[in-house]
């Protein structure tokens, strides 16, 4: 068993088992068109415990935790929360090798949701 | 009297209404929703059968924990019982209250014939209370022990 | 002194996997009053029960503890057995070692424990059992249907086609109920109105049949057999015998604002008014909170108009008691509001409306015509989207957690018609799953897609965003193509979902009978008692038990009208003799037991007593029976004990506690 | 003639109970009864009648007989143990005391009740002269002398010192158990004592109380009288004089469920209840008129009939002051009497 | 108090009652009795004074199975169990004639030291004094007349009579205490001092059954602790928490019931404050149901017959 997986969904907080996989998050989606790997699949991954992918996905970063997923979903999945536990994961590895604060201006540039800039703040300050 | 002892099994009766709680505990049981062995469940027709007497009885005979179960307030199968019944536990709990006895060691929970994970989590949690409440000897008989 | 004899089942392996029923057996043997013990695999069986009848007759036993699975499931079946073997059939108790054991236990050793003390429990019960003898009661020959749909009507006409006479009571002012909304049914595309209107005129020509519509239910007393139910006929202010039905009245009506609730409020009406053209009865009724005359005094067209002299301003509500041997619940259903989905802006826009509104739009007596046109600019729609599950299948608060059914069927017929009568037109259909089980649907469902060329797209709508131009734009996602789409669309059409009519609450309490955490009423059991409440005497037909389609509603209507054609037939009943019993010696007469008696059951008499020789003349309480239901609240109330509630006696109940206690 | 200092009194009792039980009168949420003495009880001896007497150390409110249990199908019988320690009752009165004879009539004649007899075997009483009697106490009717209470040890309170008198050898064994807290003297606090108690007992307003028209012969005389009639109404059929009676005796044997088995029990029984002496036919005593007749000309007529003239009342007033309507035996006695029959 | 007697005197010459029922004179002043009188004879040793606390509306129940008509005595406290009992059929209104008797408050004898009292002067009724003066065999005492009544005419519940014919004689408001202070500090105990202070109570009760029998409500033909029906062996007492279920069940059977007449704890010969148990429902009735006398209304609905469908559920208030 993927340790990996168990950690997401503690984090998360969700049960990927209660997806009925109708799309309606994915269909809610903004970012859904810069996303790799949509956000109706996000439980297929941790259920089939291929988180590699998911952390190496470029979906991690575009989700823009507006969690109109996670208002809409019939079936209180929320996937949101699950890229959200994806992301923790990965920075939790990453450890110090992590960016700092400083680091991120010169990465800036003018495509990049401000929500999104907000989001990972809210990450690196932990 | 909390008890260390890890083995200890605290003696629970569990009054179920027929209709309602006593369904409620068959579903959690094809359900196979597990509660601790500990809980013994006597069926009564109806929550308002429940006579304040039998509470104390299994207090004095040497139950550790006494639980009431019934239809919802507005289900019951007769109109009205669960109404009565709600007003006269509410009143001997009280008056458990009243005379310093352990108020974890009895409860009343409405239970419906759909809610047998309601049931199996009402009796987890009733059994963990107790347990921590260790064996009752405030309404003990101790005519029982010797 | 009982001699009790103990058989354990092990139920397969469902209970001797996890209780050791030979230790079981061991300890019953050793209990005090126990002359035989047994266990078998399936006590339940044709086999196990003759054992019971062998035991019985070889030991002389006087009563049986049964160590199996719940009352609930087999107590009935093991108290025939026990009168088959010659003692009376409430000599015989019920441990439930599966159930309340077995299923829930793991260890061997906890459970073995438990079931004995479980089984000790119902040995200590049946030391104290006595003998009881069902009672009877007379059988009321007449039915009640509450709901007059095409459930309700169903079910009167089967049961007045059997010879018995029934009472439909229909809140609204027609018969007719949901179906006669529908304009098409599925999968045959009949026209609704056109199997229905014969099916009304049928219910309101039979002989048999009373039908009170402007009514609703208002009290119920009494038991299976005998039910006394209050009726409020709403005051119409309109005279049914004399109003010919002509219509000059809706046409001169000057209040014209009222909603129109038969076209889901899509348009208007008058004050006075049917609610369609072929409503049975075919009488108007004045909404008296629009109707001018009657909120201000002013006006009185319709009474100029009436060339009849139809019209009663002082006509009041008015209360009828009726008798009844059963009752049948066809309430139905409505669409679930819509206030909490935001995401689909059914409120923001006209444009979106549900699949019962486009029945109504779709209907050629509908709001428009017939013509299927938007309601925001009577433009004719030219992309259609419909969304499936709308508040099915939801775990939140904001809908229901169940299926409602029948939309993946409507949809397709929705879709088809329209495709069929409008090809210009396109339709996609977002859609989580389609759910096609029933004779012809999914090759109805097929021929949407292959015939007319429906556009199914697996996924759901996220958004539905109104456009400055009127328009509306669609944001779902193609799961299968992994694709968010963008659609502009002129109408959205939501496939609701359904909850039973709210009044179903109110109604099950004054019927007693139980409902589930969605409001449907509860069966019985739910394969094999599928048609009746728990209450006896009550009984279920249509979606007021769950969700279900026409042909499926007409089915169990059917089924509720033989059950109840069964009750009816019997001249008399066998009453539950599990019922209270005053002790006469020490009643005091108080008539505290009196005023907790939700039956009306008990009663005062002054009697003579003898109380062991010492004779008085004294007030005391008498059970009816007949009318007590057992729930024991007397039982409590009594201070003396001199109520007691045979079957579970004071005695009885605290032999179980002290059993368990030991 | 011994005495010991008030003040010392705890160590006496420490040293009584160092061997044996001791009961004596402790206060305890405002009401003195006797009671097992343990370090720190208020003992009181000041109070002049417990509210319940002291009956309960030979014959107790209730008590175990034997135990029945059916185990895989075999009955055993176990009896309840026999009184093994010995115990001393400190501070009885001498009307209490008198009490125990009339229970000794009872329990010790044939058949002897074996738990009652071990228990008198075993128990030492100490008796304390009562120096401020009540104004309900009426001993003297019965030839009691409350200055000079009977018992194994006969104790006075008087100044500073509780004197301390042997009657018997029971009562000098203890006394040489005792004698290093108690110390010789003579007996003029004493004589002192019993003149001031024999003074108030003149003043006492129930002192010139005659049983003329009862005792044995009363049985039939009075039993059919009409004042029956007028004295029992306000009976409310109670057990209170009953149960703080020191002679009263009757009993009930019940079983109590063990579940496998029983323990047999006897407890007081009232025949003041209407339960008393039930039977399946019903009660011989049918009505409250019955009953109340029966408790009073059983302490004066019968039992004195079958006791050589021993009335079953011995005075201590506990029923005049306890009854909830004012009725008593006081208010019977002179009813008849007045009639002078 | 000579125009009770002259007034019971008149109703028994003209028939209009059969008999009279009320208090008694006895050795003392202290030890009236209740009684029945039936000749105007016997009324010369009717009394009414201070110590007639007994309550006769008990003895109604028999009286109502008489011949002809009681006349009864009631003080105001009295005429909420006489109607009470009304309400449960156990007296016949028909059948008592009511003089309902003013009160000062009512004297509990021990706090007068009864044992050793001779005399007792202003204890009279209607002229009492403020100041008792006792004669007791160990000297004189005076004890003023408020510190003498029993407790329950501390929290009085008004000297209105809620039932009567005829009224004679005035009353004096005796309320000076909060009625449920009691209980309110019992409620603010931790549990182990509740515990406490309960066991210390009810273990010197001797099950006499006194209070019982005394009771206006507990007039049960057979009570369930002395019936075979229940299987509750309750004639031996109990060594843990002495008698408890029968105090609990007794005090749950009056609930609703009990007019806090205060009769079972003026009559406990142990002096356990029985009226604690009592008061105790009666405080949670009016706190969770509204406010409710028993004995003032015979055609309310009794709490514990009637519910509301949004009561408190069991354990409100608990932790």
């Amino acid at each position: 068993m993927s340790k990996q997986s168990e950690l997401i969904k503690e984090i998360s907080g969700v049960n990927p088992l209660k997806c009925m996989k109708c799309g309606k998050c994915s269909a809610s989606c903004p970012s859904f068109n810069e996303m790799d790997i949509k956000p109706h699949q996000f439980v297929s991954y941790v259920q089939n415990e291929d988180i590699e992918a998911l952390t190496q996905s470029k979906s991690l970063w575009k989700c823009l935790s507006c969690f109109a997923c996670v208002e809409r979903c019939p079936r209180g999945v929320k996937p949101g929360k699950l890229i959200d536990a994806a992301r923790q994961v990965l920075i939790r590895q990453r450890g110090q090798e992590g960016l700092t604060a400083n680091e991120i201006p010169a990465l800036l540039d003018d495509e990049t949701p401000q929500q999104l800039l907000m989001s990972a703040f809210r990450k690196y300050r932990r | 009297m909390p008890v260390n002892n890890e083995n200890w099994k605290p003696t629970i009766v569990a009054f179920c209404c027929n209709w309602c709680s006593y369904a409620g505990a068959d579903l959690a049981g094809s359900s196979r929703l597990a509660y601790p062995a500990d809980v013994k469940i006597i069926k009564v027709p109806c929550s308002c059968r429940v006579n304040p007497m039998f509470i104390l009885r299994a207090f004095e005979k040497g139950a550790d924990g006494v639980i009431l179960c019934g239809c919802h307030p507005g289900d019951c199968h007769y109109s009205t019982g669960n109404y009565y019944a709600r007003r006269r536990m509410t009143l001997l709990f009280s008056m458990l209250d009243y005379l310093g006895i352990e108020e974890g060691r009895t409860r009343v929970e409405w239970v419906s014939a759909a809610e047998g994970v309601k049931f199996s989590e009402t009796m987890n949690s009733f059994v963990e209370k107790v347990r921590t409440l260790g064996p009752s000897v405030r309404l003990g008989d101790l005519r029982c022990k010797n | 002194m009982q001699k009790i004899g103990v058989f354990v089942c092990h139920c397969g392996s469902n209970i001797a996997a996890t209780v050791d029923v030979k230790k079981v057996v061991e300890m019953a043997a050793k209990e005090q009053g126990v002359f035989h013990a047994e266990d078998y695999p399936y006590m339940c069986s044709e086999a196990g029960q003759s054992r019971i009848a062998a035991a019985v007759k070889e030991k002389g036993l006087t009563g049986i503890v049964v160590c199996s699975c719940s009352p609930r499931m087999h107590e009935a079946t093991f108290r025939k057995a026990a009168e088959r073997a010659g003692i009376n059939p409430y000599m015989v108790e019920i441990a439930n070692i599966r159930e309340h054991c077995s299923w829930i236990h793991k260890d061997m050793t906890e459970a073995t424990e438990k079931a004995v003390i479980l089984m000790r429990a119902a040995v200590a019960k049946v030391h104290l059992n006595a003998p009881l003898m069902a009672g009877e009661s007379r059988v009321t020959k007449r039915a009640l249907v509450i709901g007059g749909g095409i459930a309700g009507i169903q079910t009167a006409i089967d049961i007045a086609d059997a010879g018995y006479k029934v009472d439909i009571v229909e809140k609204t002012p027609s018969i007719g109920g949901r179906m006669s909304q529908l304009d098409k049914t599925f999968p045959t595309l009949d026209c609704s109105a056109c199997i229905l209107t014969p099916k009304m005129v049928e219910a309101a020509s039979h002989e048999n049949i009373t039908i009170h519509t402007w009514s609703e239910v208002e009290k119920v007393s009494g038991f299976v057999g005998n039910f006394t139910v209050d009726i409020r006929k709403k005051a119409r202010y309109v005279n049914m015998d004399k109003c010919t039905g002509c219509g000059v009245c809706q046409e001169k009506c000057p209040s014209k604002k009222p909603l129109n609730e038969f076209n889901r409020g899509l348009n208007t009406r008058t004050a006075i008014y049917t609610p369609f053209a072929q409503a049975i009865p075919n009488v108007p009724v004045i909404d008296a909170n629009s109707c001018i005359k009657l909120k201000t005094g002013k006006c009185g067209i319709c009474e100029k108009f009436c060339q009849v002299g139809a019209i009663d301003y002082t006509q009041k509500d008015e209360i009828i008691t009726e008798q009844y041997g059963a009752i049948v619940v066809a309430t139905g259903f409505d669409t679930i509001k819509l206030d909490k989905y935001g995401e689909y802006a059914y409120n923001e826009s006209k444009d979106v409306i549900t699949s019962l509104e486009l029945e109504r739009i779709m209907n050629a007596a509908g709001p428009t015509k017939g013509h299927l046109e938007r309601l925001s600019d009577g433009k004719a729609p030219k992309e259609i989207v419909f969304i499936q599950c709308v508040g099915s299948r939801c775990s939140d608060d904001r809908g229901k957690p169940y299926c409602s059914k029948i939309c993946c069927m409507y949809t397709a017929k929705h879709a088809m018609l329209i495709r069929d009568k409008y090809p210009d037109t396109n339709v996609t259909v977002f859609y989580i799953d389609v759910r096609t089980p029933g004779k012809n649907f999914d090759e109805f469902y097929r021929r949407a897609v292959e015939d007319y060329g429906v556009h199914y797209i697996k996924g759901q709508v996220g958004k539905v965003m109104p456009q400055a131009d009127g328009s509306l734009l669609v944001q779902g996602v193609d799961l299968l193509d992994n694709k968010q789409i963008l659609k502009k669309a002129d109408m959205v059409v939501l496939a609701t979902a359904i909850e039973p009519n709210p009044d179903v609450r109110k109604i099950a309490t004054m019927l007693t009978a139980s409902i589930d955490t969605n409001n449907f009423l509860t069966e019985a059991h739910p394969k094999l008692r599928p048609v009746e409440s728990p209450t006896a005497g009550v009984f279920l037909s249509g979606v007021c038990q769950g969700p279900k389609d026409i042909p499926e509603t007409v089915a169990q209507a059917g089924a509720a009208a033989v059950k109840v054609i069964g009750l009816l037939a019997k001249d008399k009943l066998k009453t539950n003799p599990c019922t209270a019993k005053s002790d006469e010696l020490l009643c005091n007469g108080c008539s505290q037991c009196a005023n907790v008696c939700p039956y009306g059951a008990i009663t005062y008499e002054e009697k003579l007593i003898n109380d062991h020789g010492i004779r008085r003349t004294s007030r005391v309480a008498v059970v009816n029976g007949a009318l007590c239901q057992g729930c024991g609240a007397c039982t409590v109330t009594c201070p003396s004990g001199a109520m007691d509630l045979q079957g579970f006696s004071n005695r009885q109940i605290l032999a179980e506690v002290d059993a368990i206690c030991r | 003639m011994y005495r010991i200092a008030k003040a010392n009194l705890n160590a006496l009792y420490a040293a009584i109970a160092a061997s044996k039980e001791l009961y004596l009168p402790v206060r305890s949420a405002g009401k003195t009864n006797f009671a097992a003495w343990t370090e720190g009880a208020e003992v009181d001896l000041d109070t002049l009648k417990t509210v319940r007497s002291p009956k309960d150390a030979f014959f107790p409110q209730s008590e175990n007989l034997y135990t029945c249990d059916r185990t895989d199908g075999k009955i055993s019988i176990t009896p309840e143990a026999l009184q093994e320690k010995p115990f001393v009752v400190f501070g009885m009165k001498a009307c209490d005391v008198r009490g125990v004879a009339v229970l000794d009539k009872v329990f010790l004649s044939e058949p002897v009740d074996s738990y009652y007899a071990a228990r008198r075997e075993k128990g030492i009483i100490v008796s304390l002269a009562c120096s401020r009697p009540a104004v309900s106490c009426f001993c003297q009717t019965f030839g009691i002398d409350c200055a000079a209470p009977e018992g194994d040890v006969a104790t006075w309170m008087a100044g500073e010192y509780l004197y301390w008198l042997p009657q018997s050898e029971k009562g000098e064994a203890l006394t040489a158990e005792l004698a290093a807290l108690l110390e010789e003297t003579d007996d003029a606090a004493v004589a002192e004592e019993k003149a001031s108690i024999a003074a108030i007992c003149d003043r006492l307003p129930l002192k010139g109380l005659s049983l003329e028209n009862w005792g044995a012969a009363a049985a039939d005389k009075n039993f059919d009288s009409p004042l029956w009639e007028q004295l029992y109404k306000p009976c409310l059929a109670c057990g209170t004089c009953t149960f703080v009676c020191p002679t009263c005796q009757c009993y009930d044997i019940k079983d109590y469920s063990t579940g496998t088995g029983v323990q047999r029990f006897r407890c007081w029984d009232s025949c003041m209840y209407s339960d008393f002496t039930m039977m399946a036919h019903g009660n011989n005593r049918t009505s409250q008129l019955q009953r109340f007749r029966q408790r009073f000309m059983h302490k004066l007529a019968y039992f004195p009939a079958n006791n050589d003239g021993m009335f079953s009342c011995v005075g201590c007033g506990r029923c005049v002051d306890k009854c909830p309507s004012h009725l008593n035996i006081v208010k019977v006695i002179k009813a008849f009497g007045k009639e002078g029959v | 108090m000579q125009e009770l007697i002259h007034r019971a005197k008149s109703l028994l010459e003209s028939g209009e009652v059969s008999r009279v029922l009320g208090w008694k004179k006895g050795e003392n002043v202290f030890d009236v009795e209740p009684a029945f009188f039936a000749t105007a004879e016997e009324l010369e040793n009717f009394v009414y004074n201070g110590f007639c606390g007994a309550n006769l509306s008990k003895y109604m129940i028999e009286a109502s199975t008489w011949e002809g008509k009681t006349l009864v005595f009631l003080k105001p406290c009295d005429t909420y169990s006489f109607n009470q009992l009304c309400k449960e059929h156990r007296i016949d209104r028909e059948k008592a004639y009511i003089i309902g008797v003013g009160c000062k408050g009512k004297l509990k004898a021990e706090k007068l030291g009864a044992e050793n009292i001779l005399d007792v002067q202003g204890a009279g009724y209607p002229d009492c004094s403020d100041t008792l003066k006792v004669t007791t065999l160990y000297g004189e005492q005076e004890v003023a007349y408020k510190d003498a009544m029993l407790e329950r005419c501390h929290v009085c519940k008004g000297k209105e009579h809620q039932v009567y014919d005829e009224l004679i004689g005035e009353s004096v408001d005796t309320c000076d205490a909060d009625r449920f202070a009691e209980v309110a500090k019992i409620e603010a105990m931790s549990p182990e001092e509740k515990f406490a202070f309960f066991q210390a109570e009810l273990s010197k009760c001797i099950r006499c059954n006194a209070c019982r029998n005394v009771c206006p409500a507990c007039s049960c033909r057979k009570c369930i602790f002395d019936s075979t029906k229940f299987d509750s062996n309750q004639k031996a007492n109990t060594t843990s928490f002495e008698e408890k279920m029968f105090h609990i069940i007794r005090a749950f059977h009056v609930a609703g019931r009990c007019t806090d007449c205060g009769e079972c704890s003026r009559v406990c010969p142990q002096g356990i404050p029985l009226h604690l148990f009592n008061r105790k429902f009666i405080k949670d009735i009016n706190n969770l149901y509204g406010e409710y006398q028993a004995g003032v209304d015979i055609d309310a609905k009794a709490p514990l017959t009637s519910f509301r469908t949004d009561d408190a559920e069991p354990g409100v208030g608990r932790g």
